[in-house]
Formats: structure tokens, C-alpha cells, sequence
């Protein structure tokens, strides 16, 4: 596929088409109010009924410590918490802070990585959810406006 | 000391000497002064003030361009100055001409110092 | 007397005259990696190859994070399939270059034996093109980026050794041209690529490192995170231009040739590594 | 056409680990366009999916804060050569990739 703007127009088109269906059909579980909720506790409690983190030691999260891009911010999250069931990730100061979550199946190890784009500074928060709870581990990413660059 | 005196005679000299022809090519090509005051008469009058100082900053801008030097903005900088003559606002397109000049005659200088300045730069 | 002084003045002239055989192109090597081996004593080499990654230890880990699956890979695979295709001669990319295994980076760029133009590799590809009855693809577009980053990655490993023949006064001038260029202050800022990338390098512009000039060339093209898209070593150029504030030249135009001749046999001895991932 | 997707997988033992790459522009519905000003829609990823011999192994859900290109890797147990991984999203325009693999 190549994105070119006819790709964009197209897409923008089919947009509008499909504007009219439910939005359920387009992806059935997708938490649309944890993703569109412009803060941080809106976006916990749209996707766990609940905003309540507990701090945990036991989540290893790898991020940098001066993004090189905030487009491209290399992030990884693994935990020994028994029982997960979702890993998210929240970036605090993003216009929207959550970024993704990943439903973690029995038999999935509760360890992920992706890349992640980041508007400003800020802390970034990995959320476990476990069958007894939600726990978390944040660190601060710092986003510098470059200089040239690569 | 002598010849210090002598140099500093000469070079007096030399510039009275010069200085006719500096200032015969100065009056062909030299960039408006953004202090200087603009004629407030009657609009042909700003009018032909500006193309005379268009000319000197485009030819300016040009020869800048044809040694390799030309700036990022200068020729984005006299657009904006045509849009600003062509909507009357010759205060604003006599300024604006100005700082496109000033950057081109900038360029070309830099060029030139740079035509040999930049062997003293290669690394030994 | 005179005899001796006229003597004297004939060796002077005929050492003046032979001057640009020392201070030649192979000196001029000599000298810029001496000069950045001196000033990074702990880099090795080849470590030259990756760019400011070879200086920015926070970067460099990031930079292996993205290199875990590197989004040029898309690149690379298109180019693949553009490489394979049968030109309407019958003829096809591999008979052009020699090699049915793209494996050709290190060999651009190049000084054309007729011309005496630098024939960079982007430029083969649609030399080829046209030679075959072909259109030419645009610089700086989505098929040359995808094809010579194959290219590349069909190169990885290979040394580049490019040839400036001593002997041959239109490579030894593009070749100072080129350097000249390197070496000019230019833009409102009055700064050279050298004034950020020797002088200055591993030192901050803002928030980034500056990188050393040796080596430069060697990774492109790159997949820009930043644009999320592919750039050749002469949009790239024409970016430091830009941001020195001076008015940026065509692509594939004879300034940025000669720039990427001298640039690239000055990274004589180091690996293709391209195409690259950079922020 | 060449997939929107892009696999490598790691066995050890049996644990499969699946590095992935969807070729997306992930728009963020805030960015203009640079030449005519307009704002470009928000254009993304929304599900990732990932079964193995049908079993589901893994959904991500994206908002537009995944880098463009998304870069995803996880690790699942239970798995063996030769096991059928399928991988496919789907975003929020409604446009679709998909993509089948042998673990190896």
C-alpha cells in the first residue's frame, strides 16, 4: 500500500461513508473513550472503571531518557506480576494519554515493545492489569526540540 | 615610524583617489538604506523609487545565486516586497526590498571572502 | 650569482607547481581521519560507519531499539521488485551495473572516464534507465529511494574505496570542488560543513549531537523518522544547507556531486552500512 | 502488492517471539497539510491481532499515538515449528492487512 495523497483522499472519502455505520463494527472492542478521554484519570477510568494505581517494583520499563524523536520513542514493558491481563501505556501529557493497551491472553508472557509518539516531556506510565488489580511504573521521558538531527 | 607615516599618507592619498569611482559604482548598485526617508509625493514617484530599488536588490540577488551563495530567504523576501508594491503599500515594499538587498550584497561578499578563505579551513 | 638565484627560483617554481601532488587527495585522507582519530582517541574505526550513533551512547541504544525491525525494510523489499524488472530491451538493471546481486554502493561515486562528471549512484540508476529506453525516475522519489536502498542493503560489508585518479584533471577537479564546497562558509549563519562537522563534532546544536564527517555517507539512504519516509544523501544536504540558511540546490546537481565525491573517498576504508535508520 | 506486514519470529524451545512492522501513516487527525493547510483526518491503526493455529494470542489496540509504521513485539508459550501465526489489523477508516506465517 502507498500513501500517497490520492491514498489520503480516498481514505478521507471512505471515511465519510463509513461515518454513518456504528462504530462497533469497525472494531468491536476497541476502547474508544479510554483513547479520545484528554486526561490522564478520564483515560484509567474509561478503560478499567477505576483510575486507582497501585506502584509496583515488580514492572520493568525500558524507555529513553531523552527521546531522540518524540515521534519515534522506543518503549518496553514486561512484568512478574501473576495473572495479567492487559498491559497499557499512558503518556501523561499527551493531548490524548492513552497510547495502546494489549490484552494478554493465558499462555502470552506479559512482555511488549513498541514505539510510541510523545508531544512534550513527560512521564510515562505502564499500567498492569492482573486478575487482583491494576499496578503501575512510570519514568520520565524528556523531548527536546532537535537540533538538525540524524 | 617613518614608514608608518608613509603608509597612512598613501593610504589617505589612495582613498581620495579612489573614492569618486567607489562612489560612481555605489550609486549603480547599492541597497537602499531601510532609514532612509521615501519620498511621500505623488505614488509614480514611490513607484519608480521601489523598481529602481527592486533592480539593484534582483541583480544583487542573482549574481549572488550565480556564485552559489544566495541565502535562504532573499528571493522569498522580494515576492513579498512585489505583494506589498502591488497592493500600494510602497513603505512596507521599500523595507522589505531593502533587507533582501542588504542579504544578497551580504552573499556576495561572503562568496567572495570565501573564494579563498575556505584553504585556511582544510584540515592539515 | 644569478645563474644560482635563477636556479633557485626554477626549483621554487617547479616545487610551487607540483604542491597539489602533496597536499593531494590522498593526503587530504590521511589528514581528516588522522584529525578525528586524534580528537575521538576511544572510537574504533569503523564505528564511523553508524554516524552520530558512533558518539551519542543514549542515541545509539535507541537507534538499536529501531534497528530490531528498521521500517526501511519496507523500502528494501520494494526495491527488490523494482531491481527485478525487464526493461523493454529485454535488458534489466544487472547489465547496467555488472552485478546480478546489486551489491554496487561502495562503487559511487564515480568520475565518468568521457564526461568527467561524478556519477553518483542514484544517477546510474537513471542513466540506465534512459540508456534502455526507460523514463527516469524523480530524484528524491519513492522508487530511487526504494531501489538504492536494496542497493545498499545488497552492499552491506563491502569497503568503499573511491578513486580519485591523480592523473585525471577532471576527476582531481570535481574532487576540489567538491572540497571547496565542504569548506565554504555559506548562508546567513556564515557556517561550512566543516564548522559542525569537524570542528564541532560531538558537541550539541540544540538538543542533537553533531556528527563526525567521517563516514557521512556511508549509511544512506536513510528511513527518517522524523519524515517516516526514506531520504537520499542529497535531501539530506540540502537540509544542513537550509538550516545554515542559504538556498538549497537541486538534487543530483553538480555541487552536491562533487560534494558527495569528495565526502565519500574520504570515507575510503569503511563498510556500506545503508541504508540507515536515523530520528 | 507486496504485504502491509512485516514478520520475524524467534523460536526457543516454546516460546515463539514475534517481532512485527504494519507499513500505516498512523495520522493523528491534528496534523496539516503542509501545502494546503488542511487538516489531514485522523488515519490509524485501532486493532492488531495476532492467533496462533486460530487461537488468539494477542490483541493491541492503537490510538493515533503509535509511531507511524508501528513497531510491535511480543512472546507467547504453547508454540511449536510449524504452527500457522496470523497476523491482521484492521484501522479506523475500515482498511485491512493481513498476513500468514509458519513458525520456524
Amino acid at each position: 500500500m502507498q500513501y500517497t495523497k490520492r491514498a489520503l483522499l480516498k481514505g478521507s472519502f471512505a471515511l465519510m461513508a463509513l461515518a454513518a455505520l456504528p462504530a462497533r463494527l469497525l472494531a468491536a472492542a476497541w476502547p474508544e473513550k479510554a483513547f479520545s478521554a484528554p486526561e490522564m484519570n478520564a483515560a484509567l477510568t474509561g478503560l478499567f472503571g477505576t483510575d486507582v494505581l497501585t506502584a509496583s517494583d515488580q514492572i520493568t520499563l525500558k524507555a529513553p531518557e531523552i527521546a531522540e524523536n518524540g515521534a519515534v520513542v522506543p518503549v518496553s514493558i514486561k512484568t512478574t506480576l501473576p495473572n495479567v491481563e492487559s498491559i497499557s501505556i499512558v503518556v501523561e501529557k499527551n493531548p490524548r494519554p492513552m497510547v495502546a493497551t494489549f490484552e494478554i491472553p493465558p499462555g502470552t508472557l506479559a512482555d511488549i515493545s513498541s514505539r510510541i509518539k510523545m508531544a512534550e516531556t513527560s512521564d510515562v506510565t505502564a499500567v498492569i492489569k492482573t486478575s487482583d488489580g491494576l499496578y503501575s511504573t512510570a519514568r520520565q521521558v524528556k523531548v527536546t526540540i532537535g537540533g538538525c538531527g540524524g | 615610524m617613518r614608514v608608518n607615516n608613509m603608509i597612512a599618507r598613501s593610504f589617505f592619498i589612495l582613498m581620495f583617489v579612489l573614492q569618486p569611482v567607489v562612489a560612481v559604482s555605489a550609486e549603480e548598485s547599492k541597497c537602499f538604506s531601510p532609514q532612509e526617508q521615501i519620498p511621500a509625493d505623488s505614488p509614480g514617484n514611490q513607484k519608480l523609487h521601489f523598481e529602481q530599488q527592486f533592480n539593484v536588490a534582483e541583480n544583487l540577488r542573482q549574481a549572488a545565486a550565480s556564485a552559489g551563495a544566495e541565502w535562504l530567504k532573499t528571493e522569498s523576501l522580494l515576492v513579498r516586497a512585489r505583494e506589498e508594491a502591488a497592493s500600494g503599500n510602497w513603505n512596507q515594499a521599500l523595507q522589505i526590498t531593502a533587507k533582501a538587498c542588504q542579504q544578497a550584497e551580504l552573499a556576495l561578499q561572503q562568496a567572495q571572502y570565501e573564494s579563498e578563505a575556505w584553504k585556511s579551513r582544510v584540515i592539515k | 650569482m644569478i645563474k644560482a638565484i635563477t636556479a633557485g627560483l626554477i626549483f621554487l617554481f617547479t616545487l610551487a607547481v607540483h604542491q597539489p601532488a602533496f597536499a593531494g587527495p590522498a593526503e587530504d585522507r590521511r589528514a581528516f581521519v588522522a584529525y578525528f582519530e586524534s580528537r575521538f582517541p576511544d572510537i574504533p574505526f569503523a564505528e564511523y560507519a553508524n554516524g552520530i550513533y558512533a558518539i551519542d551512547q543514549d542515541a545509539r541504544n535507541q537507534w538499536i531499539e529501531i534497528e530490531e525491525f528498521p521500517p526501511y525494510e519496507f523500502a528494501v523489499e520494494q526495491g527488490e521488485s523494482l531491481w527485478q524488472e525487464t526493461f523493454a530491451d529485454g535488458k534489466s538493471y544487472s547489465d547496467c551495473f555488472n552485478s546480478s546481486e546489486a551489491d554496487v554502493r561502495q562503487n559511487y561515486p564515480r568520475v565518468d572516464g568521457l564526461t568527467g562528471e561524478v556519477i553518483t549512484l542514484d544517477m546510474a540508476i537513471n542513466l540506465c534507465r534512459e540508456e534502455h529506453g526507460q523514463k527516469s525516475f524523480e530524484f528524491g522519489g519513492e522508487e530511487i529511494l526504494a531501489l538504492s536502498a536494496f542497493i545498499a542493503f545488497e552492499s552491506r560489508g563491502n569497503v568503499f574505496d573511491i578513486m580519485v585518479d591523480e592523473d585525471d584533471p577532471q576527476a582531481l577537479a570535481a574532487y576540489e570542488e567538491g572540497k571547496r564546497f565542504y569548506y565554504s562558509k555559506r548562508g546567513q549563519l556564515n557556517l561550512s560543513c566543516a564548522d559542525c562537522h569537524v570542528a564541532s563534532a560531538g558537541q550539541y546544536v540544540r538538543a542533537d549531537h553533531l556528527s563526525a564527517s567521517l563516514g557521512h555517507p556511508t549509511h544512506f539512504p536513510v528511513y527518517r523518522s522524523k519524515l517516516g519516509s526514506m531520504l537520499s544523501l542529497h535531501q539530506r544536504v540540502a537540509g544542513c544547507i537550509r538550516d545554515v540558511r542559504a538556498k538549497p540546490f537541486d538534487l543530483q546537481s553538480t555541487e552536491y556531486r562533487n560534494l558527495e565525491y569528495f565526502l565519500t573517498y574520504m570515507s575510503n576504508g569503511l563498510e556500506a552500512n545503508g541504508p540507515g535508520a536515523r530520528k | 502488492m507486496a504485504s502491509t506486514i512485516k514478520v520475524k519470529t524467534k523460536l526457543s524451545d516454546d516460546v515463539a517471539t514475534v517481532k512485527s512492522l504494519m507499513l500505516h501513516p498512523m495520522e493523528t487527525g491534528s496534523r496539516k497539510d503542509p501545502d494546503s493547510g488542511a487538516i489531514i483526518p485522523a488515519h490509524h491503526i485501532t486493532q492488531l491481532i495476532f492467533t496462533n493455529n486460530g487461537k488468539q494470542v494477542m490483541v493491541a489496540n492503537f490510538s493515533t499515538a503509535v509511531s507511524k509504521n508501528p513497531y510491535f513485539s511480543f512472546s507467547f508459550n504453547g508454540a511449536k515449528a510449524g504452527d500457522t501465526l496470523n497476523i491482521s489489523w484492521v484501522d479506523n477508516i475500515g482498511e485491512k492487512g493481513e498476513l500468514e506465517t509458519q513458525l520456524k
